[in-house]
């Protein structure tokens, strides 16, 4: 009990920042109309791509002669890539989709 | 000094995650929602690159940009090339990508820990936020590939293991067992790649008993997976835009989860657990079956449509799979000329994805004018001549008003039976994806047109020109 | 704008901390129904009454000889008891009046 | 570790205070909404006093729950005797506390400084958080006030100074420049106690000029401010429930604020600096007005709804006034007993607040079901044999749908002119709130039917009991 409240205590700002954004989260998405959804859980898709930064800074302070971090870092930076490039231009189209001609 | 333009190159990618995602909720705005995250993703993309303070080795720069460069190169081709009918399975694919670069950053992490640093320098903290990302990175890796092969139609039967529930929970159970292991006891790399396979082992398993039908929700949820596993990446390295993109990802996912499944009238476990997902389970206990169904030619039908002054058009799942989004369109050009009012009633869950028939129907270019939702279309049905239902089901099944005992009592559909007539295009009296029968298709105002549905379409359209 | 940046490095956390809360009341207004409108300024009046924890927090650290301190404390907790109290008390009255009879 | 449980009691307040707010939007949930504020806000407080650490002398806890105690029984007093159409001055009242409240904080705390503390001790950021509290406290306390004043009818005229804009505008930055003086300085407590007087004469200025009717803007406007300093304090305390309560409210009451100007078509510059809200200037530069008015009787009104299938009553402002609502009750469950279907047409700014008209049928009794918002009974208008106007104008007025010249051109109205016949109850010819002319009083359909709303309305009761 007590390391819990410690742990609190040494953690608040990131559990406000937290419970904060998972406020934002469900508000922003709430009522959306129903035809939106696919480009929005696309939208979102593209968004959570984000973990492509984490590849690139862990490729930063990797060590030029671990060949195997080398090698898993690159993957992971194009398998990243591939998932904020392809998530936004897919969405892109669909959203083509529901223009008014 | 660099580091903080650095926090502020977040704070921007935050705030325009935030901004993006609220504007992609209108249809007047997404698109410039949907450019909005993408630039703030740049930003912080290229701020994480230049902003870098420490010494690098041209080579690991060189890799990194390659692989930027590759990855870039083969998604905007993937994406601009894919036919607009195979969307699904490309986010789906997308969404594993990205959990599979969650897994592999917690996997160099783990690398990292073991080559260089003593065992007990990590806090908990640290590994439970490695360990963590590695496993629901890699849930979200092995399901997506599951579901994409499914709605590619690859793996297009539900494979029921034996008592699969029990199965996937003793399953899931071991390998968050094992994770809690690894981070008391600390591990070492071989157990992090046994571990990596286990969590590669419960994707499959998690997703593989559900219909390709539910794939859509599976998506979501797993996308809120991959949400949560980027989050975790930010705890790791205290990165906020990853915290602030994988926790908003995370909660609204899980969200557009719960609303996917409401639209459908099912519970998320329903889905999960598989109750009529697989198409053919549980069948209809409903109403008892009266009445004989009635046959109309195709020529009587192209008189009757000639001579409406109003016809709404019903598109359905069959519409999709015959792809005769061109057809129909092409029927409708043609009523219109001849000074039909024609008008396509869309019901939210209407195909197997949110939006699919105005995607589909966009994409033969009708216009998005004539394209009408539910509630409004509803009142409408009573002024209407004929309801042309082509390759439609569920979203027409008077069960879901009438019948308490049907699975998809109480989801809102459209009130075809209340025009004057009523003519259904599908290949056979088959159910649906719900797998119940439909008393509308024995309703007597009610007429089948059976046959595939872009064939049946093309006949029609011919005998029309004759006339 | 050195010293702005320092400035935004030493206060990161509390930025996020503003920025999000900001989204989160924005958000939630959103969509409101008009009739609703005076309930809710009401609600939220009632709610920055919270500004009495701070005249409570402030009479506990003040030094009990300081007379003119305990005054206006004793003020501000009166104050801001009002701000609370009447607030709710006021807001609940109002709701009452939508409710279908 | 009574710290830590203090700030999950933080924690879990702040977390009431969103959910609280997002439940209040919604008609269903907005009384457990209000609840569960209400109980996160006593965790807060009770959490403050019981969990400090460090000695407290009796006194002061005496001090400390007198006055809780004394607020307490003032507060609920109040807040449950007051009628309810005096509530918006009530709020109004409560804000003007709480502004008070968190400026009498930042007097405490420069008192404390100067007496105790060497004068550089207090960084800058401190003593920016105490003097803007300061500032924006006082502002919000001396415009709350005289908003109650003129909400109470004792202040009942806009009190133009010569050139007003100009002086506001001098006299603010006057303010915000001494203020910045003072924390550059450091100041001393005679200073603090002029910027108090300083920051109050602005709230009075600013609060003034502005016209009665357009109180309920401003009042959410100072609600904001009010939000503001408690969000100041929080800072200087960093004291999260503080600082979520105040932002978010802070927040929420700009949005709200732009929300209600937008309701009335005015852009809230308009209504800060002034245009129509005196109700007598920038009178109706509008069409010009042809044709000639005509009267009713109350016999012949009597016998008209008597016989009416259908019958909307449209209430206003006048109807508030003259405090007529009882009355206009009693006309409906009589028509009611005779057969008429009666409902009550409510526009979103009828009144004076929004709500103002929900708020007093309901007062009356009034069956909400019977309240039917603009948008659902502007299309029953065609089908409505009499349409009864009482005290409204603006919200009726045809110039706001076809006058692009007209100061409320643009704003939803209600058609009530395509109902078969339209009579008006109102004292005179005399403008509404905007000030301009109405053309609907000329429509042929239309006749006046004068008088104070709650006589002319109790002759009709009594016509009608006759027949
Ligand atoms: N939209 C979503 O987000 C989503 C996601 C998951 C699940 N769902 C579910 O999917 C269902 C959608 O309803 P729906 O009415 O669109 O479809 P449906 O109920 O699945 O019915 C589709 C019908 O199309 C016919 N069909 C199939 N291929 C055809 C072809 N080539 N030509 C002509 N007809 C063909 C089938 O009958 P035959 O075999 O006799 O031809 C079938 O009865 C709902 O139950 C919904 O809950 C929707
Ligand atoms: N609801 C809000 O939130 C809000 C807030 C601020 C401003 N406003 C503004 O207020 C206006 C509201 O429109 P409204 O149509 O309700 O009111 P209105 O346009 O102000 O008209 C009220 C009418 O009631 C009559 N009246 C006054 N006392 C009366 C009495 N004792 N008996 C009978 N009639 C009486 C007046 O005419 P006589 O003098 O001839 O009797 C006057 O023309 C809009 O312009 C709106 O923008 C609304």
């Amino acid at each position: 009990m007590n390391e819990l409240l410690d742990f609190f205590g040494t953690n608040r700002e990131m559990i406000y920042f937290i419970v904060l954004s998972i406020f934002v989260g469900v508000e922003v998405i709430g009522g959306v109309p129903t035809v939106l959804h696919t480009p929005l859980m696309s939208g979102a898709n593209a968004i959570h791509g984000v973990v492509v930064v984490g590849a690139i800074y862990v490729m930063l302070s990797v060590d030029p002669t671990d060949y195997l971090a080398l090698g898993l870092g690159f993957l992971a930076v194009v398998l990243g890539t591939l998932n904020v490039v392809g998530g936004f231009v897919v969405t892109d189209r669909m959203l083509d989709m529901f223009k008014k001609k | 000094m660099n580091h903080n333009l650095l926090e502020i190159c977040y704070l921007i990618g935050s705030v325009t995650f935030i901004l993006g995602l609220k504007m992609m909720g209108n249809a007047k705005t997404a698109k410039k929602g949907n450019l909005i995250g993408a630039i703030g993703m740049t930003i912080a993309i290229l701020g994480t690159i230049l902003l870098f303070e420490g010494q690098v080795s041209s080579l690991i720069y060189a890799l990194i940009f390659g692989g930027i460069a590759v990855g870039t190169v083969i998604g905007w081709t993937t994406a601009k090339k894919v036919q607009m009918t195979k969307m699904p399975e490309l986010v789906s694919m997308f969404n594993g990508m990205g959990g599979a670069c969650a897994a592999l950053i917690s996997l160099i992490e783990l690398n990292h820990h073991y080559h260089t640093v003593s065992a007990e320098s990590s806090s908990y903290g640290t590994m439970i936020a490695i360990v963590a990302g590695l496993i629901i990175g890699t849930v979200s890796f092995s399901g997506s590939i599951i579901a994409y092969l499914k709605l590619n139609g690859t793996m297009n039967k539900p494979v029921r293991l034996p008592s699969y529930n029990i199965l996937n929970t003793v399953v899931m159970i071991a390998v968050l067992g094992f994770g809690a292991y690894f981070v008391y006891d600390g591990g070492n790399m071989t157990l992090a790649y046994l571990l990596f396979l286990a969590a590669a082992v419960y994707g499959i398993l998690f997703t593989i008993p559900i219909g390709g039908a539910d794939m859509p929700v599976v998506i979501s949820l797993l996308n809120s997976f991959t949400g949560l596993a980027a989050a975790f990446g930010g705890f790791l390295y205290d990165n906020k835009v990853m915290l602030t993109g994988g926790i908003l990802v995370g909660s609204a996912g899980t969200l557009l989860t719960l609303i996917m499944c409401k639209a459908m009238n099912r519970p998320l476990s329903n889905v999960i657990f598989g109750a009529f997902g697989g198409g053919a389970s549980a069948a209809g206990e409903g109403a008892e079956v009266k009445g004989s169904i009635k046959d109309i030619q195709v020529s009587d039908l192209a008189v009757q449509m000639n001579y409406a002054r109003k016809v709404v058009i019903v598109p359905g799942y069959g519409l999709a799979v015959a792809q005769a989004q061109h057809t129909i369109h092409e029927l409708e050009m043609l009523l219109e000329e001849r000074g039909v009012e024609v008008k396509y009633a869309i019901h939210p869950v209407a195909g197997r994805m949110p939006g699919h028939m105005n995607v589909l129907l966009a994409e033969a270019n009708v216009s998005y004018d004539k394209l009408v939702e539910m509630d409004d279309i509803n009142p409408e049905f009573e002024q209407t001549d004929v309801v042309l239902i082509i390759g439609a089901n569920d979203v027409v099944n008077p069960a879901a008003k009438s019948d308490p005992s049907s699975p998809i009592y109480g989801m809102p559909i459209l009130e075809v039976d209340k025009a004057k007539s009523v003519v259904v295009n599908k290949r056979s009296m088959n159910a649906g994806y719900a797998g119940i029968d439909n008393l509308l298709f024995y309703d007597p105002k009610c007429s089948m047109f059976f046959g595939d549905a872009k064939k049946a379409l093309t006949s029609l359209v011919a005998e029309l020109k004759t006339m």
